[in-house]
């Protein structure tokens, strides 16, 4: 229900943004979903980047301790 | 009338008293003596004081001899800024030492305690008074002689060995001193300080100036423990009664100190003894190798009293970084350092003497939570702690403040590094105490409450005139920096 | 002055250096407290040395008796003397008493009794 | 007389007073000492300065600007939310340390010379470490002094650099340090060792990492009061002595992103909002390294919501902590059921940080935004977009998600304590209402603006685009299993290189100096002993000089200086 209700604010806002134009500063902030699609693949790819991360530096609670 | 007397009277009250106080005997009488010749001295010293601020140096000759022949005292600022340091020390130590001495000394020796105790003040109040060389040799010799016999008087038996050691090093110091005088007379026929500053120039670049500068100095490093010639001390304030390691870290070699300017500046000219000579860099040598050694050594001390016999050790290392730059403002450093590390020291020595009354003991492990057992005590032993780290707001951080605006003058980094890891490695040894004290388990069984207040109180006066004096600094460092334009200015 | 003028001197520098070297190289206490009375001893001399001048007679102002020699460094080290054997005593003092506590008056043994506590 | 009062100094004399009260009445005490110092601080007029001359220096010890002020109002505030939320803490120490660390950071803020900075940010160093400690427990005592080492020691670095600036200008005005041209090549090594200072109080990163260690071991509350007052009292010191340093821009984009990442594993809840505010303490530091007019306001709007809205977040955690005992990823989830108004102001907090439109990160973040644009750092930008999802993945999203959806871990409490529900409530009003109207809070900024955050919709909206996708790849990943499951874990950081790597070299350094020593007194054993049993053949006993006794040691030291410096004279 939840996922549902997030898929469908996301539709509604891309249909926003082609009403309500932003002001773009940089020449990629005009392309349609640019702003939609950043967000997508930042936190996709923070979480994959992270997780190999985590594999090289995550230790046994009391590491610190022994 | 009498105000024209009171030179003399300033050691001769408690030279009198001393033999007074052997015929008294009984401890309450001769404690209460030693209370009163104190306060006296201290009411005639902050005369003393305020007559040398309102009018200059004052001179006194004995007998009526004038100044070549006779003994004279002469009195500036330097020593009368000293001559309150010692006598107010002694005054407020002294109220603290009656419950101190009763639990750490047999009633019938006590009699004697505090007549060693006047005699050493006496020595120590000469000293900074005359103004002639040999007698200040002769003052040195009572206030040292006295002092073996208060250390000696401590529980522990290494109390013995730590006064015999003293006696050994101290007597070889003096005689040291003894020479240097010598061989000056020798060349100028005068141990009057004036007169030999005035003759001094003229055959200044003779090897007997030099060998007689050479004894004086080294005597001199001896009485003021400047390291590698310290090894007498930690055992000498460690194992000595409480009251007395408070008395004697706050004046004994403050005194000393003051010989050593007074020879460095008044008698030979700070040109011949610092420039000439090349003593100010061995000073600034040894004194830095001194806040570094003794406090890294301070840091591994299981005993409260050593560890702060080695601070005082790193604390000389100090005053002697102040005298090497040779500047007024490291020279006032070092004046008002002498002020306030006797501040300190004598807050923490007299915290640690109610702490010892209460436990019996001045061991780190027997420290367990004693920030709640005698809260007012650690309180003390926190603020001097603070104050020997030099946190502002301190009278510490004021002296270390100027010492290192006289570094910085002088653009020698290097002691300006010294100092700043010598305050860190300050904050590691008192941090132990007040880690044990505070974050330590608390012992239940263990004895708590605070000591009596005639030895609190004492102690409590020692930690706010730390943190007055960190605040107000007219007194201290006013007087200490005309001290220091007096001192340049030659006699 | 010829090198051997100057013998009084000599024997202060010679008195001083065995007076160190006993301070320095005996364990005994006892023996330390002579070594330290014979380095004041040279001090002594030396004072004395000073204040003589060759030829001088005794310090009375009468004609004829020009030079004298001086006597402020002789009373100066009689108090010096007094001093020393004020030292002499209270180091001596000190050493029985250490005897009494540690049963033994060589510093070693002293030092290995504290070391073992 | 009134006027002549330091702001912060009620606050550090009434800390003292506060053992005087009665038990029951010192957390009371500690909460109206902030209330009367605000109440002071408003009375005062508009540009006070206080100038004493002190031990031949002349000091500043009071100066009032914009900076100052606005940074001394949000201290006041964030004082009294988090004394509110400390209402049921009796331990006395705390209360104490926590009054001193207040006032000493508010006294930091308003000290027009570098000594009383120096003093000031000595006593917030050493009153904060208490409350690290006040958590007993074995770690936190050990984190604390890890803590105060780095503390005290970003101020012995501070005082250095102090001394040395003041040999080279001759003053201790603390007015820009960094030259006009923003370059810190061209800065004397005292500033250098200055801006060293600010730094590690800011958690630049590489010296960032007091941060994650110290603040998840603080108690419930002082982690509320640490994460308001140091760093921020570092942003400002940047803002005040460094406006415009290039440097800055780049140490803050790497500050924005780095964090984002230890965020996403890191299995502590209180420590993933310490990452976050590293991250977010990146953008402040790109605003004051741009320097502009409007990118210092944004510096110091996001100081003002970020203080809020963090201490909001911290609140929250610090509820569940106090709850439930735990603070593991791990072991919670689910707790919308026990802690409902936990749960919404956690919300309220974790959409105002992500800068959801109409909450308080929204206003203040687009100030530095525009000012990125308008000076058109391309690379900057993109970097602080990449931050800005990775905000909402951290703090956003897996802190309220973790904690009170997500897998139901079973656990069944009771609602926060009203107190800290009044605080929390309190601090999620203002965070909307700055969100709703921003114009009170860029009336106080230090320079005018006339930004209208709300003026451009497609602003808004491309706003929410940003967000709520990232919301829809985090549901995404969490549907399809790929997000990362919490374990109990810690990760390691750069305090590796000094809980593990230091201690193993210096005992491997130690060890081969003990036996490098140890041969070398063999050595000189060695040959002292041939020498002496030469010299001393005729003495017939062995090695007189090399017996350490002790007097006898003295003495020789005695004869040894005497000797040296009989020759040293002679030259």
């Amino acid at each position: 229900m939840i996922f549902k209700a997030l898929v469908s604010a996301c539709v509604a806002l891309v249909i926003l943004e082609i009403i309500f134009h932003r002001h773009a500063s940089f020449p990629w902030e005009s392309w349609p979903g640019f702003y939609a699609l950043w967000g997508f693949v930042s936190l996709f790819a923070i979480v994959v980047v992270g997780k190999r991360l985590g594999r090289g530096l995550k230790r046994d609670e009391d590491y610190y301790d022994e | 009338m009498i105000g024209a007397q009171l030179p003399a009277l300033q050691v001769v009250i408690p030279l009198l008293a001393a033999p007074l106080c052997l015929l008294l005997y009984r401890p309450f009488a001769t404690w209460l003596l030693t209370v009163v010749t104190s306060a006296a001295t201290l009411v005639i010293s902050t005369l003393l004081l305020t007559q040398v601020l309102d009018s200059g140096p004052i001179d006194y000759t004995f007998g009526g001899w004038a100044a070549p022949f006779g003994i004279a005292y002469r009195i500036d600022l330097v020593n009368a800024y000293v001559l309150l340091i010692v006598s107010a020390i002694s005054t407020v130590v002294s109220v603290f030492a009656r419950l101190s001495v009763a639990a750490e000394i047999e009633a019938s020796n006590q009699g004697i305690f505090y007549t060693a105790w006047l005699l050493c003040l006496t020595g120590l109040l000469g000293i900074a008074i005359t103004g002639d060389a040999f007698n200040l040799f002769v003052f040195l010799e009572i206030s040292s002689l006295s002092s073996y016999v208060l250390i000696a008087m401590g529980q522990d038996r290494r109390a013995l060995t730590a006064s015999y050691q003293y006696l050994i090093m101290g007597t070889i110091g003096a005689t040291f001193i003894l020479i240097g005088v010598g061989l000056l007379y020798a060349l100028t026929g005068t141990l009057n300080m004036a007169d030999l500053a005035e003759r001094l120039p003229a055959v200044a670049d003779t090897r007997t100036a030099r060998a007689g500068f050479a004894f004086l100095t080294v005597g001199i490093a001896l009485k003021i423990a400047l390291f590698p010639l310290h090894l007498w001390l930690p055992n000498a304030y460690a194992y000595a009664p409480s009251a007395v390691s408070a008395f004697l870290a706050a004046t004994a070699t403050k005194v000393a100190v003051y010989a050593l300017l007074r020879f460095l500046f008044s008698v030979f000219g700070e040109s011949f003894s610092l420039e000439t000579m090349p003593l100010a860099h061995g000073l600034a040598v040894l004194g830095s190798v001194a806040v570094l050694f003794a406090s890294l050594v301070a840091i591994f001390q299981h005993n409260i009293k050593r560890m702060l016999a080695y601070s005082s050790v790193a604390q000389i290392g100090y005053l002697t970084l102040g005298i090497s730059f040779v500047s007024e403002l490291g020279l006032s450093a070092t004046i008002l350092h002498l002020f306030n590390h006797a501040l300190m020291k004598g807050a923490l020595f007299l915290a640690l003497g109610c702490i010892a009354w209460r436990i019996g003991s001045a061991r780190l492990g027997d420290f367990q939570g004693l920030g709640y057992r005698m809260p007012w005590t650690m309180g003390v032993f926190l603020i001097g702690g603070l104050s020997l780290i030099g946190i502002p707001t301190t009278a510490g951080f004021i002296s270390k403040w100027y010492l290192v605006l006289a570094a910085l003058e002088k653009g020698w980094w290097p002691v300006l590094v010294v100092i700043v890891i010598g305050s860190l490695l300050a904050v590691v040894y008192i941090w132990r105490v007040v880690e044990i004290a505070y974050l330590g388990k608390r012992l239940e069984e263990a004895p708590s409450g605070e000591a009596p207040l005639s030895m609190l109180l004492p102690a409590c006066l020692l930690a706010l005139a730390n943190i007055y004096f960190g605040i107000h600094t007219e007194l201290s460092v006013g007087v200490a920096h005309e001290a220091a334009k007096a001192l340049f200015g030659g006699l | 002055m010829s090198f051997g003028g100057l013998y009084n001197y000599w024997i202060v520098i010679l008195l001083m250096m065995t007076g160190f070297y006993v301070v320095i190289a005996s364990g005994n206490l006892v023996k330390k407290i002579i070594g330290l009375n014979l380095f004041q001893a040279s001090v002594f001399i030396l004072y004395i040395s000073v204040g003589k001048v060759a030829g001088g007679s005794a310090p009375v102002l009468q004609d004829g008796f020009e030079p004298y020699s001086n006597p402020l460094p002789h009373v100066l080290i009689l108090t010096a003397i007094v001093v020393g054997v004020a030292t002499t005593a209270l180091g001596l003092a000190l050493v029985v008493r250490i005897r009494e506590a540690y049963d033994s008056v060589e510093e070693d043994e002293i030092h290995d009794q504290d070391e073992s506590l | 007389m009134m006027n002549s009062l330091p702001p912060g100094i009620i606050i550090l004399v009434g800390a003292l007073a506060l053992p005087l009260l009665p038990r029951a009445l010192r957390a009371v005490g500690a909460l109206a000492l902030p209330i009367i110092s605000l109440a002071h601080l408003i009375l005062l007029s508009d540009a006070v300065s206080l100038e004493v001359e002190f031990a031949g220096l002349s000091l500043i010890p009071v100066r009032v600007d914009r900076l100052s002020l606005i940074f001394g109002y949000i201290f006041h505030i964030a004082a009294i939310l988090a004394a509110l939320y400390a209402l049921h803490v009796r331990n006395t120490v705390e209360h104490v340390t926590a009054m001193f660390y207040v006032g000493s950071a508010i006294g930091a803020v308003f000290a027009g010379d570098l000594v009383t900075l120096f003093l000031y940010w000595e006593i917030t160093a050493l009153s904060s470490v208490f409350l690290i400690f006040a958590s007993r427990t074995e770690r936190s005592y050990r984190a604390g002094i890890r803590y105060l080492i780095i503390q005290v020691g970003s101020g012995v670095l501070l005082l250095s650099g102090i001394l040395m600036h003041y040999q080279d200008v001759g003053s201790l005005a603390f007015g820009q340090l960094i030259g006009a041209a923003g370059s810190l090549g061209d800065a004397s090594l005292g500033v250098w060792l200055i801006f060293l200072a600010f730094g590690i109080k800011c958690a630049f990163p590489f010296l960032h990492n007091w941060l994650q260690d110290a603040y998840p071991q603080a108690t419930v509350t002082g982690a509320v009061f640490l994460s308001a007052f140091t760093t921020k009292l570092a942003i400002y010191a940047l803002a005040r002595g460094f406006p415009g340093t290039d440097a800055l821009i780049g140490i803050g984009v790497v500050m924005t992103l780095f964090p984002i990442f230890f965020a996403v594993i890191e299995n502590d809840l209180r420590k993933v909002l310490c990452y976050s505010l590293n991250n977010q303490l990146g953008f402040m530091v790109v605003g004051i390294g741009i320097g502009s007019q409007m990118a210092l306001n944004g510096a110091v709007a996001h100081a003002f919501v970020h203080i809020l809205y963090k201490g909001l977040l911290f609140m929250s955690m610090g509820a569940v902590l106090y709850r439930t005992g735990t603070i593991r990823a791990s072991d919670l989830g689910g707790l919308y059921r026990s802690m409902p108004w936990t749960t919404a102001f956690c919300i309220v907090g974790a959409m105002s940080i992500s800068a959801f439109p109409l909450f308080s990160g929204f206003v203040a973040k687009s100030l530095t935004m525009s000012a990125v644009v308008e000076g058109y750092y391309v690379w900057t930008f993109v970097g602080l977009l990449i931050a800005s999802a990775g905000v909402m993945e951290h703090s956003g999203i897996k802190i309220p998600y973790f904690a009170f959806f997500g897998q139901d871990s079973g656990i069944r409490c009771k609602e926060a304590p009203l107190h800290m529900c009044l605080a929390m409530g309190a601090t999620a009003v203002l965070c909307i209402t700055i969100g709703w109207l921003p114009g009170p809070l860029y009336a106080l900024l230090p320079y005018p603006t006339a930004y209208e955050p709300y003026a451009d919709l497609g602003h808004s909206i491309t706003q929410l685009q940003l967000l709520l996708f990232a919301a829809l790849a985090f549901a995404v990943l969490v549907r399809t299993g790929l997000y990362p499951p919490e374990k109990a874990s810690i990760t390691l950081d750069t305090d590796w290189l000094y809980r593990r790597l230091a201690p193993r070299w210096a005992k491997g350094i130690l060890s081969s100096l003990e036996r490098i020593r140890q041969s070398g007194v063999n050595a000189i054993h060695q040959t002292g002993r041939h020498l002496m049993r030469w010299v001393l053949h005729h003495y017939g006993a062995e090695g007189t000089l090399a017996r350490a006794w002790p007097t006898g040691s003295m003495v020789l030291w005695v004869a040894i200086l005497l000797g040296t410096s009989l020759i040293l004279y002679y030259l």
